[in-house]
């Protein structure tokens, strides 16, 4: 059970302008993506632990098992390795699985299955084979998630070929990424977050596709590019907003697909602001943050005016107490300094 | 309608066996069972003040297995959990104010406010360790099997689980592992018919847990759950097995747990199960039934039963002060402990 | 010392009960026996010049079990295999250029010299993949199996797993969502009793493979893997039950490899196992058992034999030129399919 | 099988003199780390699939069973998660399991044991528990090994936290890394290169540790600095020494240890020379050389005269073809060939 989702309940975020669209919730718009693809498509299938029970995976799977039946939204057993496999299996032939998760913690028991056998046949088999599978998950935190239970692991499989990761920070673009990643002809990751399953956003009606390795700007500026993804982008935009009242001008990137990475559009930002800032709600050594603060490095040095930055979590496991984890999580504020820091000099 | 009865018989079969067994032993086991119970409602009483931020897992219903089980373990005899484990720790007699601590977050918490609820640990009675990965600590108590056995205790070592843990892959790899080497673990799998809100019939084909377990060539065994007596007896039979050289045991409890998966009361109106259900079983409450066991061979009294309540709500309303007047974690806490020297 | 005998009765059962078999058929099961060996024993012959630069796990000895469960199979059916593949794909009615290819990484092999031999595949007779990770295959084969049931196709999925790949936790979790949703799929079990140079002793408890795939409640029995008349008419069982809506079947096959693990000869002299043990087994070797049963039923006899074993070794040899002939890859090949539009 | 040791048994290094010291192979060196830990710790516990087997793991576990039973040095089920629980379980009551695989594709089927347990267990608990262990693998290559039987993944396992990443190179380095990772107090990888496992050098007798998080200096120049590790190192100094009769001074550093990362030593080297190549035997993105490519933008960025360069895989899996391979591994050419474009400007 996500315990945490009462805490999740409490969160706050800038409500949209109603009269500018229809406004969604975040967990409301993934279900109507599934519902829709679950009408257009009878290949697609979705399985995870609860998906048909009272709490319906935050609501993600709300009503879907009442219209499309119970053999084509089920419940799983216990066994993620197996399942991993069983959706492998049914995606090489002909079938679209979705596969949900409560926590990405659980995908690690399926990582052979994942990194060693879906990510591969298509490679393997010289393009014979297809493994068109869509697997989801939503980040814990807070609550006493703890070390077992708030895991981002986006970093743990950016390396891995033959993958596809994709972590949304809007409703418009949940909906439209979880579409795009259906349609997608290769196994897609999907990691969401839980701080953001309450969030409301304009989502269009029916169907229509966010493309997948196509970032976005959430805020021009000119004094630094912030890049990053899902709750860490949100974050990110809290401590913009503060950065623009002392007049630090920051341009704030949503990437939504980490693999593959819109290099273009980092490049064509840090071409302007010379100064780069990389989050993530994952661990900052090795991962997302890690990959591109390199690709500058490496491409984009001679943009550079000042040290890239990475703000993700420190090299330590996730403690349970909450007094701990606010020291562990970095918030706006955390950033806000950071930026500040970096634009100095 | 109810989906999982109730099979035991209860425990009038015990009603002529009592002979071997100390009274103050039999009325300690209801003592045990009954400050677990009384250690949950007041904890689930205060859950809603949010000042236990940490998820709970209560054990209402399931008394009698921890108190059953631990009751015929020795101090030095390790217990591995789950994400389910007050009974497991109060049983195994970890200390209470500790695991207060924990659950409010505390420096002082028997984990140092990094485990939470799903982490108790007390190595000074051998409460020791769990896991929030359903299954992860399986292998986990097998390897503490094995360390005995080479180290030539005669050390027994414990692992709680749920039904649904025997899904997992790695239940299958640790039974085979206990069996062929003939590991000194006992493997209690308390089957509440669910996992979160799934039935055992959406997770698992018919079939007897137990008799997966002996398709490994272990002595597996089924054991009435409410039944704190079976438990006991049942366990004693698997340590002496285990000390003896005799290798691992499977024991599967029929048992029913009378409140949410997580959280505080009942979720049932919310459809995955019926009402009903729960109180047949409550019905057959362990603490409850066995009470009036006792009471009938004359053990205990109702003016006995209301002396201890009262010593048990003494003793846990102390601690929960503790716990709340104890001091938070600091900034520098954060980072110890990432690696060891 | 033979630690793992033969424990069989051989052809004469069958004496009795060739009625209802077709002779060509019953030739045929021969032939392709034949087929195999001849092509083992050549890729044996020529492994060490080093022209194919990929592992090979042989399958001398344990021909019955791809041509006994194959010949029960439709064209449609989907074989899923391990690293063991060359009889699988073989039996299955897999191209004989396109593997040679694939084993002398050329560009025109059966996966584009990306695979090697542990990846052979021909989709067009149902050879649907491979898995060189032991157990890798078998949750797949169940996902290929749940497809065919939510697209209403009569199709059957069998994959070929070995006596270790049972050790795996992936193979539970396998046995389980295959039982609980009633797939048509079928689990192969070659138990050749060794895991590379380690003995089922070694890695298990004394306990029978077919037996603990049975506790899932789902149909499981042991066949003589020497026998291809025993493994297809398990097969053929199988199968029915599968495409009635039956459900999952386990089939265990003891059978024994006269190779190595991989490459080429026998190992047995290193001591892992007795040579005695492989010239036990030798005596029931499968195809010239069940050449002697045929001669004696008049069925074939030795210059038949002769002409076949002249037209498989034209075939073969024919395959082999083609192969050394086929182009290499280029550096342009590395980086195609990575990603599928 | 190692079917691939063939292969291995035909590489030749550059033979060491042994006027000045023993010469011992890899394999050889590590055995004797093994017999020395297991005599002196009776804690210390060998167990791996095929450890008693004729091949006995490359002969790395020659004679240990003969030596000191079938209790201690031991065969394993095909339950790689499992028997990774099975060892932290052991470690957590006094033990100090060694458990070794053929290949590092056999550990993903371990990673929840691995990241969400071994690896917190120390720190969820308070430092009550402490899970010395090793695990060690031996990374693949050649003759057909393909997707499967192939992978490099240290760089999947540099952002988990309570973990150390060793990588030897030498036999030296490996007969005393490997007593040093047995002596510590946490979980330890060490990935080995199988084509490293024939190689000689100078190995003293007896007891001897090389420390954990230290990396040194295996070529001295001026112009860039190289840092990798293992296999990868090894083709660098190829590389090195061809770029020296060019006059192109290239300072070569070998890290061994990924986890700690030895920064001092990079960036001593890298504010005298301004130029880095990362090398790895994994992909590019997302691991080592992203990690060590960030850090240069991050702490070193003002020593930087160039772009930071890594020499790694490409994103794709390994083709199984001995041509493709050739395409897919990076040589002593391909390195020689960056480091030109990076030193010419
Ligand atoms: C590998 C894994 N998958 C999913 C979960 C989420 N989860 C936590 S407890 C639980 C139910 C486990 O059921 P059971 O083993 O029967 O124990 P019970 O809760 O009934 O005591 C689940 C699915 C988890 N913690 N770990
Ligand atoms: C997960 C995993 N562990 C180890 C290996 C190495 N390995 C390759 S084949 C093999 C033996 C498997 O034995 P079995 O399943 O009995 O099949 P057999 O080779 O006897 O046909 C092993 C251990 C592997 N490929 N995958
Ligand atoms: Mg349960
Ligand atoms: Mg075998």
């Amino acid at each position: 059970m996500p315990w945490d989702e009462g805490l999740v309940n409490s969160l706050v975020y800038d409500t949209p302008d109603p009269k500018t669209g229809r406004v969604l919730g975040y967990a409301k718009a993934i279900n109507e993506a599934l519902d829709i693809a679950l009408a257009h498509d009878p290949g697609v299938f979705v399985l995870g632990q609860g998906v048909d029970d009272p709490g319906r995976m935050f609501g993600t799977t709300k009503g879907l098992q009442e219209k499309y039946g119970a053999a084509r939204v089920f419940d799983t057993p216990l066994s993620e390795e197996g399942m991993m496999g069983v959706c492998t299996g049914a995606a090489m032939n002909g079938m679209r699985p979705v596969y949900m998760h409560n926590r990405p913690d659980f995908i690690l028991l399926a990582f052979n299955q994942l990194v060693t056998h879906a990510s591969k046949y298509h490679y393997m088999d010289n393009g014979q084979t297809t493994v068109p599978m869509v697997v989801w998950a939503a980040i814990g935190r807070g609550w006493g998630s703890g070390a077992q239970h708030s895991q981002s692991i986006q970093g743990l499989l950016l390396g891995v070929p033959g993958l596809k990761i994709v972590m949304p920070s809007t409703p418009y673009d949940a909906k439209g990424l979880m579409l795009a990643a259906i349609a997608d002809n290769n196994p897609v990751l999907i990691f969401e977050h839980r701080w953001l399953m309450k969030k409301d956003g304009m989502v269009p009606e029916g169907f229509y596709t966010v493309p997948l390795g196509k970032g976005v700007y959430r805020r021009r500026g000119k004094d630094i590019t912030i890049v990053g993804a899902s709750h860490a982008l949100e974050v990110a935009l809290q401590a913009a907003a503060k950065l623009a009242d002392e007049g630090i001008d920051a341009e704030v990137i949503d990437l939504r697909t980490l693999k593959p990475l819109d290099e273009q559009i980092i490049s064509e930002s840090l071409k302007m602001t010379g100064r780069l800032l990389v989050v993530d709600t994952g661990w900052a050594m090795g991962g997302v943050c890690a990959e591109i603060g390199c690709l500058a490095a490496e491409k984009w040095f001679h943009y550079l005016k000042a040290p890239v930055r990475r703000v993700g979590l420190p090299d330590v496991p996730t403690p349970a107490g909450y007094t701990l984890e606010q020291f562990y999580y970095p918030d706006a504020q955390k950033i806000s300094g950071v930026v500040r820091e970096m634009v100095k000099k | 309608m109810i989906k999982y009865a109730y099979s035991g018989s209860g425990l009038k079969d015990w009603e002529g066996r009592l002979a071997g067994y100390d009274k103050k032993f039999l009325v300690r086991l209801f003592r045990d069972m009954l400050r677990i119970r009384l250690i949950e409602e007041e904890i689930e009483r205060r859950y809603h003040q949010d000042q236990m931020k940490t998820p709970i897992h209560l054990v209402i219903g399931q008394e009698a297995t921890s108190v059953g089980c631990c009751a015929a373990l020795l101090k030095e005899d390790l217990l591995y959990s789950s994400h389910r484990t007050h009974g497991n720790y109060l049983a195994k007699g970890g200390d209470l104010k500790a695991m207060l601590c924990e659950m409010h977050c505390r420096i002082n918490g028997c984990a140092g406010s990094r485990g939470g609820s799903m982490h108790l640990i007390d190595k000074s009675v051998g409460m020791a360790g769990t896991s929030a990965i359903v299954g992860g600590a399986m292998p986990i108590a097998t390897g503490a099997a094995l360390a005995a056995q080479l180290q030539g205790l005669d050390r027994v070592s414990v692992v709680f689980i749920g039904d649904a843990t025997t899904e997992q892959g790695v239940a299958s790899e640790s039974l085979n592992f206990a069996a062929l080497k003939r590991l000194p673990v006992i493997f209690f799998c308390e089957n509440n018919f669910y996992s979160v809100q799934s039935p055992l019939a959406t997770r698992q084909p018919p079939r007897e847990i137990y008799k997966w377990a002996a398709s490994y060539g272990i002595a597996s065994v089924r054991v009435d759950g409410t039944n704190v007596l079976d438990v006991h007896e049942a366990t004693r039979e698997a340590v002496a097995r285990a000390r003896e050289g005799g290798g691992a045991t499977f024991i599967e409890a029929p048992v029913y747990r009378f409140r949410a998966h997580g959280g505080a009361g009942d979720d049932s109106h919310t459809g995955y199960r019926d009402p009903a259900e729960r109180e047949a079983w409550e019905k057959v409450c362990p603490v409850e039934t066995y009470y009036q066991f006792l009471a009938k061979a004359g053990l205990i009294d109702a003016t006995q039963r209301e002396r201890m309540h009262a010593e048990i709500m003494h003793e846990v309303l102390e601690a929960f002060d503790y716990a709340l007047a104890s001091p938070n974690p600091e900034e520098k806490d954060l980072y110890t402990h990432v690696y060891s020297d």
